[in-house]
């Protein structure tokens, strides 16, 4: 077990470090001088190459990247071109809003989907059954800008329910956690559903129907914890998905995390601010795989054993 | 209407405030917060283009127009408590122009002696900048230049406290001290912003408010329904062209909507060193194929159609001058003459955000009707800033989204930057790449007439530039006049040109809340 | 033969069918059947204040923000989006199977590497992917269908990846193998056809979140570009519009749902007719 | 195996005090035909649902159980024990299978008409079941405890720490070592025989009135057999409940049954006492079925087993050079490279076992359940990784790729033992059966379509099976399936991995005559594994005895089953259940 999780991290650190080289590399071949943008259109082209020497633009790229990833060991993510401040004070300021979002995201997205398609399996073939189907199908193909503004206007604006915008309170939470919960909810249901029918036909389910369990126990005990196995190992896979409804969601309530964060960056070619973002959520991918990992044993003892 | 006292308000923005340095702060957000935090030597009465003395009690200009001198307002305190001197204003104005700072103002002062010496990195200070005593200051210019006091009520001429600088090690954007009208309280990254008035502030009376709060990350659609319910009273990202109309006409939002011109000019630059548009015939020719009015019904009425460089409120603007008429019959005819019958192939670069890529979609239509078959390329605004200053590289570029505001209300913003040969050069912003031999000495020396004894013969000369350019040359398409939109809450009180102030945005200083 | 009568005998199979049916017609028939050319911004087709027309009148189904007529835009747009819908996201089902296939059954170095290949493309968020090559290619339909299916096979890869783990470990693939068949055969007889049911989902699943994000491409000005239609960028170019200008949103959010879900009960209908094991239970 | 008699009693002791604890006695009464009866199955017919309408699968079934009675249900396979047994249960899967007529009462209520919360009361608490597959019929994520002390709460309203504590007194009764441990513990950590024992411990825990057990120990090895089989009788004499036994092995029902009921095509062709079921059957279908049981001893005093064909040829004479020669063979499971370390190797499977086939022999390999018995089989054709030497018709084939092995895979075929899980379950039979000669390239279409149809005529199947889906077959008609794809390719060794274990006796008897008639015919040679003893003396002409990855013993036929040297040897042979009900009374 020791070994395997110290593996995994080993793993985790080449990922990490494959992340950053990718994106470096990318980020580089892109056709807009940082020091264009940075020198504004008043500047002369002896102002310009001032700039690209001070950011070290002028180095060889290899060299660049050596110094970045040196940085990095050191906790430093290089200062950001527009704003000209630390980067890593940047994210962490913004992370924890994110990291909120993301986890009460997918607690709804996940709590949806399980109750759906737990119900849709019970009733397998039925009216609800049907019902649910089309309404995750609805979830799946909604976009998401709409949806957002959708609840927005009804539960915001209009009921006044929730508030419009900000950060802070649990009912701050409630309907950017909806908007990104709403859209995977869908796929979850659709998971969960034949996951559980599955489960339903399988032996030790009629065992407990023979000891003569109430049909919620035997779906909430005995059935949904079996076929929770997979959905767990997707909603590692999921974070990845995650990171770019985020970026959407955010922007429309007003969210301080990191997805304004990197939109920004990206409109301005920001790069410093995009490698980190980019490290961060790449982190937060395989922390989220690592979890995943770790959690699984403790629902399937099957896993523990090995 | 008088101003009151008293109150504080909430502004909302979509996009971060980058950093509040006055050395870096270039975007339309901080432009205004910057402004009200720091006080330069000479400033812009406001809602007007109007310079008047700020920091400086007064100024004497050589005969020459080489020397500039400021005599300091005493007992001016920056919010550290430490009193302004002209060694800070010395000591400001390098560090805009030092490359360390990475500032994008550093070319604005490039007319004073020793700033192209500081640039390469051979000089660590201006030499054409000299503290007399602690009140005195006093500039040497390498030629005269018209627009220099305009350049110093600039934000980048902000005078700022060396300590602090030295002090905040790199991060003075984040924790800025100056000596204006309002000084930051709290800065929570990507949520808010809170400032309050600087009871020192050595303007009477001003600000009228005891402070604003910016937030941040608002969506402009989100940020309307929340003005609409009191919990913010500038929507600062203004109307989105979805909401307009509505607005517009609803009785809910009377009073509240704030729509001006600006000094701004929204225009397709057609490349003149790209085939086949480096044939005069063909860019008039494109030029009279444009269908304005509907565009500008496009975007719902909000700007008026535009024929020349200039915009109507700038210095210059030459009211008779008609431009290129919109005539498909005789753009065809030109084209003809061009010996391109069958139009031709080229490529539109526009910005990614609503509406740009209507509108260019609109000039792609209009450009169809004379067989001139355009692609459009909508990216982001660093792409096609890159593709702008690559040489040979985008063929038609249109402005809006990064558009050109003009810096301050010269007519000289208009060339040297964006016309002018100097600016023709990779990574430039003439992004027409045009550069006229002939006009080049001719605006020079329309620069160096000195203000404001030669001021009408200037303007004058400058509009001959501009007409010519456009009438001979035509490496533009003006397109439109765009108007600046703006709702505020009812409560907010002072007149419409303090919300859209034609050198700085929003005014904060002037604003004022009714009881 | 047999699967087309089994199709037709399910009502929703059937209705699937036609949705789809119809939706390729039209999309093939586009020029034959729109009223007005899809890129053509009439003068009428907006109000004097510059509104767009709501549905009714002589556009059928309204005119968007420029005064072009939306039942055109969306006959084109079908075009575009099919494409991107089948094309686009088949290739990222294919890789996907491709790549899961391979390393869940070669193991060892291979194996290993593919499958950490895969983690990294996860752990790399795709919109920047997305944003770089926009930059870096020249846009068009087809280089954003590869876009798409470069970013979109890596799920398909990971769980193509741990099912084909767990069939590897079942008997029948020892009793192959101990009846002397390749690697080929068992991985194309006896593997690919139990990986239909997932690939089927997803392939169908996929197509309503493809046409999506090509709209989300498009914003990024890595879509295809204007004055092209997708249903996507229909909706994209005007979701501001939501609540002043709704049917530019809903009607074509509606027609990607009716396809999708279309698709989708073709795909249903499809794993349980391909499935013998679905034979006689109920 | 059997415990020391101070802890029997201790154990008495614990039950004594459960069943104080309990709400109303347990009269201990013998089988009281003159009692009424506890369950009476009345008229039931039932259909089953499918494409093509409805087909009756029970047809008038009509049965009593009396107070502590052991009723005996066997019958072929798919004559509809398992299906009435669920109707009972009411856990018949409403989609497909419907009652359409008659009754079940249980004293003076028709559990057809109960609601379900009153049935959810009778399931569990009146009646309890314990099913046929131990491995998948408990839930792998809850430990033991938890299962067992549920039943407990729900019926009796326990609270937790009661409920544990008879949990534990269960574990007990049923003989499971260590109970506080294994309560804790979850199914897979537990063997086939500990985990069947737990599923009665829990059928047992409400202290039903009915216990029904579908084939309870076909999956297990005939000591882990024997023991359960006692442990029911010694818990029917202390709970005092009435037993439904299913199952096909008629040994099993000599030793267990007061009365047997008979069962083919969905109706019951006799029912009457054991001794007079066993000793004067009515029908010709009972009669067959006792005629096909294998007895051991049977074949005692013979070297070879019996002929069953007229043409035999002499290939012992002829060829003395063996098909198969393994020489210290070793598996060990796990050991496979990691990534970055080396995951820690395990214990081996099979561990230095040598022997040798010759043409037209069998060797049986028998043993206990986890003893390597399959390991040692799929080692032997390369299936899985292993080290010593295995020669295969003179070819070493230690460390032979995949394709080098091809060649050698058309003479040695394998029969694997869950014959479901090794057909292809999206390939139909046809297609399966004809796929070794498709791999060789053996004959064209037509000739692989006729091949097809006589292989699965030899194995007793309709040629219309053809076209169906392992699914659409029972499990007896699956492992005939795979003999007949294993016999495609003509082989010269074929390894059965307990290839008759799912069969009811009368296609069992078909199926080995099957497999003799085609030795004595084409000089095929087996290994033959089987957990079955009589199987095992009617088959092999060598035995090999199996345990903890070892050979044992080994020898002739007749020197292991008459002169057994090991002591596990001796006990495998006392364990095996003689179908004789007179015989197992003395036991009692
Ligand atoms: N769910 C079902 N749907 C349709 N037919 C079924 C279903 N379950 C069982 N049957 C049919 O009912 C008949 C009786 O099956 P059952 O399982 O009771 O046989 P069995 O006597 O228990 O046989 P075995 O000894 O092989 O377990 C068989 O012909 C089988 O095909
Ligand atoms: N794939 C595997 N991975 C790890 N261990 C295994 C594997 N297969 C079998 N084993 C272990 O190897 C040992 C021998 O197993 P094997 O299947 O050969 O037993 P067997 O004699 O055939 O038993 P049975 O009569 O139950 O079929 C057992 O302890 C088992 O747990
Ligand atoms: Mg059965
Ligand atoms: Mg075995």
């Amino acid at each position: 077990m020791t070994f395997l999780i110290l593996r995994r991290f080993v793993q985790a650190a080449l990922i990490l470090l494959g992340v950053a080289a990718i994106t470096f590399l990318l980020l580089y071949a892109l056709p807009a001088d940082p020091a264009v943008l940075i020198a504004g259109r008043s500047a002369t082209p002896a102002t310009v190459a001032a700039i690209r020497h001070e950011l070290g633009l002028d180095q060889p790229l290899i060299l660049q990247f050596f110094h970045y990833v040196g940085g990095i060991l050191h906790g430093d993510l290089g200062r950001s071109y527009t704003q000209k401040t630390a980067v890593l004070p940047l994210l962490l300021a913004r992370l924890p809003a994110t990291l909120v979002l993301m986890a009460a995201g997918i607690v709804v997205e996940v709590t949806i989907g399980i109750t759906l398609g737990t119900i849709a399996a019970v009733r397998r073939g039925g009216l609800v059954d049907r019902l649910v189907m089309m309404a995750s199908f609805v979830g799946v193909s909604a976009p998401q800008f709409v949806v957002a503004l959708l609840l927005l206007y009804v539960f915001a604006a209009t009921l006044g329910w929730f508030p419009m915008s900000g950060y802070g309170t649990p009912d701050h939470v409630v309907l950017p956690a909806m908007t990104l919960g709403v859209l995977g909810a869908g796929w979850y249901a659709r998971m969960v559903r034949s996951a559980m029918i599955d489960v339903l036909n399988q032996d030790y389910v009629r065992t407990a129907r023979a000891k003569g369990l109430s049909s919620s126990r035997i779906v909430f005990r005995h059935a949904l914890p079996n076929a929770i196995l997979p959905i767990i190992a997707m909603i590692g896979i999921d974070i990845g998905q995650f990171m770019s409804g985020v970026v959407v969601v955010e922007a429309v309530y007003g969210w301080p995390g990191i997805g304004q964060l990197a939109w920004q960056a990206i409109q301005q070619v920001d790069i410093p601010i995009i490698m980190g973002v980019t490290l961060v959520s790449a982190l937060a991918i395989v922390i989220g795989n690592l979890l995943a990992d770790i959690i699984a044993p403790f629902i399937d003892p099957r896993i523990r054993a090995q | 209407e008088t101003a009151e006292k008293g109150g504080s308000i909430v502004v909302s923005f979509k996009d971060d405030i980058a950093t509040l340095d006055p050395a870096i702060g270039y975007d339309w957000q901080n432009w205004s917060m910057i402004n009200a935090m720091f006080s330069r030597l000479v400033d812009y009465t406001p809602g007007t283009t109007e310079l008047k003395p700020s920091l400086a009690e007064s100024y004497d200009v050589s005969p020459d127009g080489k020397t500039y001198t400021f005599k300091l307002r005493s007992g001016v305190k920056f919010t550290n408590g430490r009193e302004v001197t002209a060694a800070d204003v010395k000591y400001s104005i390098e560090r805009a122009v030092n490359p360390k700072t990475q500032g994008p103002g550093a070319g604005f002062f490039h007319s004073i002696v020793g700033a192209d010496a500081m640039t390469a990195g051979t000089a660590q200070g201006l030499d054409g900048i000299v503290a007399v005593d602690d009140h005195t200051v006093k500039f040497t210019l390498v030629q005269p230049d018209a627009t220099f006091l305009n350049v110093l009520a600039l934000n980048f001429a902000s005078v700022v406290p060396k300590e602090a600088v030295e002090a905040a090690s790199g991060d003075f954007g984040k924790h800025p001290i100056g000596s204006g009208a309002f000084t930051l309280k709290e800065w929570t990254v990507g949520q808010r912003l809170v400032f309050e008035r600087n009871p020192d502030y050595f303007v009477k009376d001003r600000p009228h408010i005891d402070g604003y709060t910016v937030e941040l990350g608002q969506e402009p659609l989100v940020a309307l329904l929340r003005l609409q319910k009191g919990e913010v009273d500038i929507a600062g990202d203004g109307i989105p062209p979805a909401k307009y109309l509505e607005m517009k006409k609803s009785k809910d939002f009377e009073g509240m909507i704030v729509d001006r011109q600006q000094l701004e000019t929204s225009y397709v630059t057609l490349n003149t060193q790209v085939k086949p548009l480096d044939n005069v015939k063909v860019r008039q020719a494109l030029n009279m194929a444009i269908n304005k009015d509907r565009i500008v019904r496009i975007i719902n009425g909000r700007a008026e159609p535009a024929f020349q460089v200039l915009p109507p409120l700038m210095p210059g603007y030459d009211k008779s001058y008609k431009g290129y008429a919109y005539d498909m019959k005789k753009a065809k005819a030109l084209l003809e003459e061009a010996g391109l019958k069958d139009g031709f192939s080229t490529t539109l670069y526009t910005s990614n955000t609503d509406p740009q890529p209507r509108i260019a979609q609109a000039i792609q239509q209009d450009l169809a009707a004379i067989g001139v078959k355009v692609e459009i390329k909508a990216l982001a605004n660093p792409n096609i800033i890159a593709a702008g200053g690559t040489k040979g590289e985008a063929p038609m570029v249109w402005s809006g989204g990064l558009g050109w505001i003009a810096d301050f209300p010269d007519p000289s913003d208009f060339y040297g930057p964006i016309l002018g040969c100097g600016s023709a050069v990779a990574g430039g912003w003439n992004w027409s790449w045009y550069c006229n031999k002939d006009i080049e000495p001719r605006a020079q020396a329309a620069d160096a007439m000195q203000l404001p004894a030669k001021a009408t013969e200037r303007n004058e000369a400058w509009s001959k530039i501009f007409t010519e350019i456009q009438e001979k040359d035509a490496p533009w398409i003006p397109v439109f006049n765009e108007r600046r939109v703006v709702a505020k809450a009812k409560r907010m009180g002072g007149a419409d040109q303090v919300y859209i102030d034609p050198t700085r945005v929003i005014n904060y200083e002037a604003i004022f809340v009714k009881k | 033969m047999r699967i087309w009568k089994a199709m037709l005998r399910q009502p929703s199979a059937l209705f699937g069918l036609i949705i789809v049916v119809l939706v390729i017609v039209m999309a093939i028939a586009a020029p034959l059947i729109a009223p007005f050319s899809p890129d053509d911004q009439m003068f009428d087709g907006l109000s004097m204040e510059g509104a767009p027309l709501p549905p009714g009148g002589p556009y059928l189904l309204g005119t968007d923000t420029l005064g072009r007529d939306l039942f055109s835009r969306l006959l084109f747009g079908a075009r575009t989006s099919l494409v991107i819908g089948l094309v686009a996201n088949g290739i990222a089902v294919a890789i996907g199977l491709f790549i899961g296939i391979v390393a869940g059954y070669i193991r060892g170095a291979v194996g290993n590497l593919l499958m950490r290949f895969t983690d990294l493309m996860m752990a790399f968020p795709a919109l920047l992917l997305a944003i770089v090559l926009a930059a870096l290619l020249k846009p068009s339909l087809w280089i954003v269908a590869m876009v798409i299916a470069l970013v979109n096979w890596v799920q398909v890869a990971r769980i193509v990846y741990t099912e084909t783990r767990g069939l590897v470990e079942r008997d029948f693939i020892m009793a192959e193998r101990s009846l002397g068949a390749g690697h080929f055969r068992i991985l194309l007889v006896h593997i690919l056809p139990h990986l239909m049911p997932t690939a089927i989902v997803w392939g169908t699943l996929g197509i309503a979140t493809t046409v999506l994000l090509e709209a989300t491409l498009s914003f990024l000005g890595i879509g295809v570009q204007p004055p092209q239609p997708s249903w996507g960028n229909i909706i994209f170019e005007s979701q501001s519009y939501f609540d002043t200008a709704p049917w530019l949103v809903f009607i074509p959010g509606a027609v990607i749902l009716l396809t999708a879900l279309s698709f989708n009960l073709i795909g249903d209908a499809l794993r349980d007719i391909l499935d013998p094991t679905q034979r006689g239970r109920g | 195996m059997r415990r020391p008699e101070d802890q029997r009693d201790r154990r008495h002791a614990e039950l004594g005090r459960f069943l104080l604890l309990s709400k109303d006695r347990v009269r201990v009464t013998g089988p009281n035909s003159a009692a009424a009866p506890v369950l009476s199955v009345r008229n039931l017919c039932l259909d089953a649902r499918t494409p093509e309408g409805r087909r009756r699968i029970l047809d008038d079934i009509n049965f009593d159980l009396t107070s502590g009675e052991t009723l005996c249900i066997a019958g072929e396979s798919g004559s509809g024990k398992s299906v009435t047994s669920l109707a009972i249960m009411g856990l018949l899967p409403k989609a497909s299978l419907q009652v359409a007529s008659g009754k079940i009462l249980l004293g003076d209520r028709d559990l057809l008409q109960l609601p379900d919360r009153a049935m959810r009361k009778v399931r569990g608490g009146d009646i309890a079941m314990v099913f046929q597959e131990p491995m998948t019929s408990l839930n792998p994520v809850i430990s033991v405890g938890a299962q067992l002390s549920e039943a407990i709460r729900e019926h009796q309203g326990s609270d937790n720490a009661t409920a544990e504590t008879i949990a534990k007194q269960m574990l007990d009764a049923v003989q499971i070592t260590d109970p506080a441990r294994r309560l804790k513990q979850f199914p897979h950590e537990l063997s086939g025989g500990m985990r069947q024992r737990v599923m009665i411990a829990m059928a047992l825990s409400c202290r039903p009135k009915v216990l029904i057990a579908d084939e309870p120990t076909t999956a297990l090895d005939v000591t882990v057999q024997a023991q359960i089989l006692k442990l029911m009788r010694e818990l029917k004499q202390e709970f005092g409940a009435s037993i439904i036994l299913i199952t096909h092995d008629m040994g099993v029902v000599a030793e267990m049954a007061d009365r047997v009921v008979i069962m083919q095509d969905g109706r019951i062709v006799e029912d009457g006492s054991a001794l007079a079921v066993f000793g004067h059957p009515k029908e010709p279908y009972t009669k067959q079925l006792l005629a096909a049981v294998p007895r051991l001893g049977a074949h005692a005093g013979t070297d070879t087993p019996p002929r069953v064909s007229e043409t035999k040829i002499e290939i012992l004479q002829r060829d003395r050079t063996p098909v198969l020669t393994v020489s210290n063979l070793n598996v060990t499971y796990g050991s496979q490279a990691g990534w970055f370390f080396k995951a820690a190797a395990s214990a081996p499977a099979v561990n230095d076992v040598s022997f040798d086939i010759r043409p037209g022999q069998t060797l049986g390999l028998v043993g206990e359940s986890g003893s390597g018995k399959s390991t040692t089989g799929k080692a032997v054709l390369g299936l899985i990784p292993f080290t010593g030497d295995v020669v295969i018709n003179g070819r070493n084939i230690a460390g032979l790729s995949q394709r080098e092995m091809q060649p050698v895979r058309r003479s040695a075929q394998m029969i694997f033992q869950d014959p479901y899980a090794s057909l292809d379950p999206r390939m139909a039979v046809g297609t399966a059966v004809a796929e070794p000669m498709v791999i060789h390239g053996l004959g064209g279409k037509s000739e692989r379509k006729d091949r097809v149809a006589e292989l699965l005529h030899r194995v007793g199947l309709t040629p219309d099976a053809a076209t169906r889906y392992p699914h659409e077959f029972s499990g007896g008609q699956r492992q005939r399936i795979c003999i007949a794809r294993a016999l495609a390719l003509e082989p010269k060794l074929i390894v059965a991995d307990e290839s008759v274990a799912a069969l009811d006796v009368s296609v069992r008897a078909r199926v080995l005559d099957l497999l003799l008639e085609l030795q004595e015919t084409m000089g095929l040679a087996y290994l033959f594994i089987s957990h079955d003893m009589a199987v095992i003396e009617r088959m092999s002409h060598r035995v090999a005895v199996m345990r903890h990855g070892r050979i044992v013993e080994a020898g002739t036929r007749r020197q292991v089953f008459e002169a057994p040297q090991d002591p596990y040897t001796q006990a495998l042979m006392a364990a095996v259940p003689i179908p004789d009900p007179t015989a197992h009374r003395r036991l009692a």
